[in-house]
């Protein structure tokens, strides 16, 4: 399903490039990343060519160093990081996506920076760059069970501790009633 | 309420020789004054707090997996319980980044209602958060005065929409059906009465010495910090940085409306009452304006029986009360969503309690989690 | 001797049932004006406008089940609620009702009314460090240190009209106000008093060692039945008499107006109801005070100012009586 | 009072004793502040000034030991279950329990891994409101109800089944 | 009729100090202790000293005793409720009480008659509980240590503020 997607997606592009000379949207943005990280960026797409859905696919070891850069670099200036998700794509060979959406005030513009990993593959944290990441981080690990590497503080957030599964991944079931039959309370969160 | 550990010893820490250490407190889940089912782990010396911790998820329901499967129109209603308060708001984000998959044009009698209604439902919120902030501060008579006008805001939803609360205002492509001619009256007469309730909230309050103690000074943040932990909405504005998504990025009917975006100095719990306040002022401009403008024509454009938008995905997100307020989208081209991603506000904005109320006292973390304006809802999804 | 026994025991049963039942209908008085104050009704359906209302939630109340938590300090625990309920009431034994009506006159009678009334912080102390639970620990030090500190500007409040009365006997004092009501002598003291009072019993803007969204009920959080209303009534009943100290001491206690004959009894229950309706008023109104503000207000603000008012007091009463 | 509870039989004296006990604790029913979801915001309406609660001798308690009902305003999730639990066992006899809305009878439309399908699958439930969420006049109903069901309550005499 | 409350009294005082100073929760010893001045102010009553039992009620039960409470409540009671409470001081408690006991004892056996009595006037005593001749009193026969206990308590306040100061400032 997430094949068809990616390349519906490519096919687009594909299609916009070869149909009309115009550049594709975000194309300062990828200048920038491969003058400073050259093959930092595997992909590049945006849905019908729009300039707020411009989305670059990193290689997992450039995140950090392409992170810092688009944060810090005044043409860029992407302060806040507004989003982080995750997604799970069951038949790919690299089933999860991790998403970023990033904002820049000051240039009112979006930009979506996405890696594809094994499953078991740790990710490494952007808390340093982006304190908001703290608590997305923890909730993709919960729901997906994406660790990463470097987090301050890396527990469940949404679910109980003791859930032991990660319900947002697409074979788990939805109603997964009797999964957890209801237990008495724990009580280790309290120090005793 | 009490708090899980509620009859337990007060909590040491390991040492054994007496003297005054760290006291743990737990609040919540249940607890008057966390709004809902917020945990926040306090240790305080003495009065003081000197870490936060909060525990979340008490009502995390599984929607964004209840979103990928069932269709998109069925998923409409689940987003009037994300954030409930506002649960025309958050319509409008799922509405619009549904929309944003096709390209169709949506008539602009259904833009301008949408806005209107928007601008209803922010009022609504707003004027519960002052209502449940300034009770948590003591004053209980604000209560009582913002949920009277409240009931109007739910009254007027009723009539347009049929219920009170949780009203699945907005369809794909505009709106079930044309409002009647009377929530276009009422709705005039309210925005005729309420700004002189704004006032009356703000005799009580704005120039109150006790209010002012109470919050000025309290859970300062700097803008930098407040972007450095994606804080938005009100939180983001009253540091100073005019950051409004109806002004970024418009949509719905926002560009043709003339507003003004409020924006605070000092980052302090006092700026973010200000610019809430003044929020509802300026909705009440907007609506007036949708009013007077308001065109004649159909409210929804033709929509295929069955919605099935083509691959690909999209993150759009709009101005909530609370914030920004977004949805991630991968449509695979069927009939149901491959992945929904809420961007919740109030769990982001949450995330930055520790910072603002580190150092603050017991008194002071309630403030701030009133000012932070949470609605579990939608923080834990 | 007996006689006089039995006379006092008759007048001390009637003062206290009529006390109790004052007290009770004050909680329905507080829904009924706050209800008002919101635009709603307060209580409308238990009797005629709710009356009945006090005597329901009372029967309630005793009839319920009566918790000790299992890690309480159980001794601590139940006598914590008498310790508030016995001098909240035994304050009316020296309490001028009326020119006849009263059960005793002794000749420190204010001072034992603020001694005594400094005894209820203990029930407080006792019922928060019993409840072994955080938030009633919490309530119970904040219960601690602002009725021990407003305790002393209370006090410092009421020397300036002593000094001019001489006396500190209440019903000296009602009668060395023929003339002009002390108010107007002692303005500053008894804005000062008032506010003290508030404290002291807890009230809002003051009300922090109950604080609900701070502290869920503040030191009677793990207070069920019988043992809670007994805090409740002790807290109006503190009201009360402050308010009757107040009104002695600033408004002439039951001296009325002259030239309006009305019987003493009625000028004081004139003079009390509008002391407690300002007082519910002020609860409607006003937010609460942070527990350093707190502190910060009676110790800068109010401590020098007591202190002024007797200096000044002192000085004109030198130079010029 | 632990010695006559159920133990006497029907007359004047104990019908009449048994209905000022039910009429008392029908006229100061004291919810808990038990807000979860939405139904929550709904429960705060029934309490301001147009519903006032009030009325009816109901207002709102922050402790559970001086409280008298638990209205479960919302959705219970699994994770909520135990400290309602623990909010139940709080609470000093005698307790009833209002399920306001669908979520709390019967798991409403969330019915996925979280979420706990009804709050009855943990404790007694007295009445169940229905409705996503409730009008304040519903919740309002429900109260009446628990009111009816309180005045068919016996207290020192033995119960209809034992007679 | 005041014979039988004295007793009551005195049985009170004894009763509530045996068990104060026995207790092993600090508390409760804290409770019992309040419960003496209780009884104390009430011998104080039966004296005459009307306002000398004000007094002790108002000082030491409703100021001194909460302030000690609150520094307790804000330790481990539990540790110490589990601490060694008797420690080898017998002998020396035994000569400190024989030694407190021989001074009671003297100055019963003396009575008024005690030159050091002497020196006090006696005149309150004529008018008992009385509040003015106790202020006359204290203000000019007695002005001068009067006046130095005030100086002596005001040092030691500001030397507590300086010494808290410093511990907050570091």
């Amino acid at each position: 399903m997430a094949d068809e997607a990616g390349t519906t997606e490519s096919n687009g592009e594909g299609s916009a490039e070869t149909e009309a000379p115009k550049t594709p949207p975000g194309m300062d943005l990828r200048n920038l990343v491969d003058a400073e990280f050259p093959g930092a960026v595997l992909e590049q797409s945006a849905y019908e060519d729009r300039e707020d859905e411009v989305t670059f696919v990193l290689k997992v070891d450039y995140l950090l160093r392409v992170c810092e850069y688009l944060r810090n670099h005044p043409a860029a200036s992407f302060k806040i990081l507004t989003d982080l998700t995750a997604a799970h794509y069951l038949e790919n060979e690299e089933p999860f996506q991790v998403i970023y959406q990033l904002v820049s005030v000051d240039h009112a513009r979006l930009l979506r920076l996405k890696m594809k990993i094994r499953d078991g593959q740790e990710v490494p944290s952007v808390t340093e760059i982006w304190s908001s990441a703290n608590w997305m981080e923890r909730e993709v690990y919960d729901l997906f069970g994406i660790s990463f590497a470097g987090h301050p503080d890396l527990r469940r957030i949404l679910l109980p501790e003791d859930w032991g599964s990660h319900p947002f991944r697409k074979d788990y079931p939805l109603e997964g009633r009797g999964e957890r039959i209801y237990s008495k309370p724990t009580r280790k969160e309290s120090g005793e | 309420m009490l708090d899980v550990e509620s009859s337990q010893r007060v909590e040491r820490g390991p040492s054994t020789v007496p003297g005054t250490e760290d006291l743990v407190i737990n609040m919540g889940p249940q607890h008057p004054s966390t709004h809902g089912v917020l945990r926040v782990i306090l240790k305080m010396d003495g009065e003081t707090v000197t870490d936060v911790d909060c525990d979340i998820g008490y009502l995390h329901r599984g929607t964004e997996k209840i979103g990928e499967n069932i269709t998109y129109t069925m998923f409409i209603p689940y987003t009037d319980r994300l954030d409930y308060i506002a649960a025309p708001s958050s319509n409008l984000a799922w509405v619009q980044t549904v929309e944003s998959l096709f390209d169709w044009e949506i008539p602009p009698r259904a833009l301008f209602i949408r806005s209107m209604v928007a601008e209803l439902s922010r009022i609504a919120s707003h004027l519960l958060w002052l209502a449940t902030h300034a009770l948590d501060i003591g004053a209980m008579t604000v209560f009582l005065w913002c949920f009277r006008e409240r009931e109007m805001v739910l009254d007027l939803f009723e009539r347009a929409f049929g219920a009170r609360l949780t009203v699945n205002a907005f369809r794909l492509g505009g709106l079930f059906q044309d409002v009647p001619q009377e929530f276009l009256d009422d709705t005039r007469a309210f925005i005729e009465i309420f700004p002189s309730r704004i006032d009356d909230y703000e005799t009580l309050l704005t120039e109150n010495r006790i209010w002012l103690q109470r919050t000025q000074g309290v859970g300062v943040i700097s803008a930098e910090d407040a972007m450095d932990l994606a804080l938005t909405g009100p939180i983001l504005r009253s540091t100073g940085v005019q950051w409004d998504l109806r002004r970024a990025k418009p949509y719905a009917a926002y560009p043709f409306l003339d507003f003004v975006v409020p924006v605070g100095e000092n980052g302090d719990v006092y700026d973010r009452y200000l610019v809430r306040v003044e929020e509802m002022r300026q909705s009440t401009r907007i609506i007036e304006q949708c009013l007077d403008m308001l065109p004649d024509g159909p409210v929804s454009c033709k929509t295929p029986r069955t919605i099935k938008p083509p691959a690909g995905e999209v993150y759009h997100s709009i101005e909530n009360p609370k914030g920004e307020f977004g949805f991630y989208l991968v449509s695979d081209g069927t009939e149901t969503p491959y992945r929904v991603r809420i961007r919740p506000p109030s769990f982001i904005n949450l995330a930055g309690l520790k910072k603002l109320s580190v150092g603050g006292l017991l008194a002071d973390v309630i403030a701030i989690i009133g000012s932070i304006d949470i609605v579990l809802g939608e923080c834990d999804r | 001797m007996i006689a006089e026994i039995i006379a006092a025991t008759l007048k001390i049963v009637l003062v206290l049932g009529v006390v109790s039942l004052v007290v009770a209908y004050l909680t329905y008085l507080e829904r009924k004006i706050i209800g008002h104050i919101q635009m709603r009704l307060g209580p409308m359906r238990v009797g005629w406008h709710g009356l009945l209302q006090p005597i329901a939630d009372g029967l309630k109340l005793f009839l319920k089940e009566d918790i000790i938590p299992s890690r309480a300090d159980k001794i601590v625990f139940v006598i914590a609620p008498i310790m508030v309920l016995v001098p909240a009431f035994v304050v009316y034994s020296v309490l001028p009702f009326g020119p006849n009506f009263y059960i005793t006159q002794v000749n420190v009678g204010l001072f034992l009314v603020l001694a005594v009334s400094s005894l209820g912080v203990f029930g407080i102390v006792m019922a928060g460090w019993a409840s072994n639970s955080k938030y009633s620990l919490l309530g119970a030090l904040r219960g601690a240190a602002q009725m021990l500190s407003y305790e002393i500007f209370l006090g410092f409040a009421l020397i300036g009209p002593l000094m001019l009365a001489g006396s500190l006997n209440l019903q000296n004092i009602v009668q060395a106000q023929s003339d002009v009501w002390f108010v107007f002598y002692q303005p500053l003291a008894f804005i000062v008093f008032f506010i003290a009072a508030l404290a002291e019993t807890n009230r809002v803007p003051f009300d922090l060692p109950e604080a609900e969204t701070e502290l869920v009920a503040g030191f009677h959080t793990e207070y069920s039945g019988m043992k809670f209303a007994f805090f409740f009534l002790a807290e109006y009943a503190n009201i009360m008499a402050v308010s009757t100290v107040g009104i002695a001491v600033f408004f002439g206690g039951w001296k009325g107006i002259p030239g309006i004959p009305l019987p003493g009894l009625v000028w004081y229950l004139l003079k009390l109801g509008a002391i407690i309706f300002v007082f519910i008023w002020i609860r409607a109104t006003l937010p609460r005070y942070r527990y350093d503000q707190l502190m910060r207000i009676g110790w800068k603000f109010m401590f020098p100012l007591v202190i002024a008012n007797i200096f000044l007091t002192g000085l004109v009463k030198l130079l010029f009586l | 009072m632990g010695l006559i509870d159920g133990k006497l039989s029907d007359n004047f004296l104990t019908t009449k004793f048994d209905s000022l006990v039910a009429w008392a604790r029908k006229s100061s029913l004291w919810p808990m502040t038990f807000g979860l979801a939405c139904c929550a915001i709904e429960m705060m309406a029934s309490g301001a000034a147009r519903y006032d609660f009030d009325r009816f001798g109901v207002i709102f308690r922050a402790t559970p030991r001086q409280s008298d009902v638990i209205i479960i305003a919302g959705t219970v999730t699994h994770k909520m279950g135990d400290a309602i639990l623990r909010v139940y066992n709080q609470m000093p006899e005698p307790r009833w329990v209002i399920a306001m809305g669908n979520c709390a009878t019967c798991g409403g439309p969330y019915a996925n891994y979280a979420v706990m399908q009804g709050v009855d699958e943990i404790i007694p439930v007295d009445v169940y409101v229905p409705g996503c969420p409730p009008r304040p006049e519903s919740l309002m109903w429900g109260v009446m109800q628990l009111q009816k069901k309180i005045e068919q309550e016996r207290f020192v005499r033995k119960s209809i089944s034992a007679a | 009729m005041e014979l039988p409350f004295f007793y009551l009294f005195s049985v009170g005082i004894i009763g509530a100090s045996i068990l104060m100073v026995t207790r092993a929760n600090v508390i409760h010893a804290a409770l019992l202790l309040v419960l003496t001045f209780f009884f104390l102010s009430g011998v104080y009553v039966l004296a005459g000293a009307e306002f000398l039992a004000v007094v002790q009620i108002l000082l030491y039960a409703g100021g001194i005793m909460v302030l000690y409470l609150f520094s307790i409540m804000l330790m481990s009671v539990d540790v110490a409720v589990r601490l060694r409470q008797f420690h080898r001081q017998t002998i020396f408690a035994m000569a400190t009480a024989v030694l407190l006991a021989l001074e009671i004892w003297m100055v019963l056996s003396r009575g008024t008659s005690y030159p050091a009595f002497k020196s006090f006037g006696w005149g309150i005593g004529a008018t008992p509980g009385n509040v003015e001749a106790l202020g006359s009193v204290l203000y000019t026969q007695f002005l001068f240590p009067f006046e130095v206990a005030s100086v002596l308590l005001l040092a030691a306040m500001i030397g507590a503020i300086v010494l808290a100061k410093r511990t907050i400032d570091r």
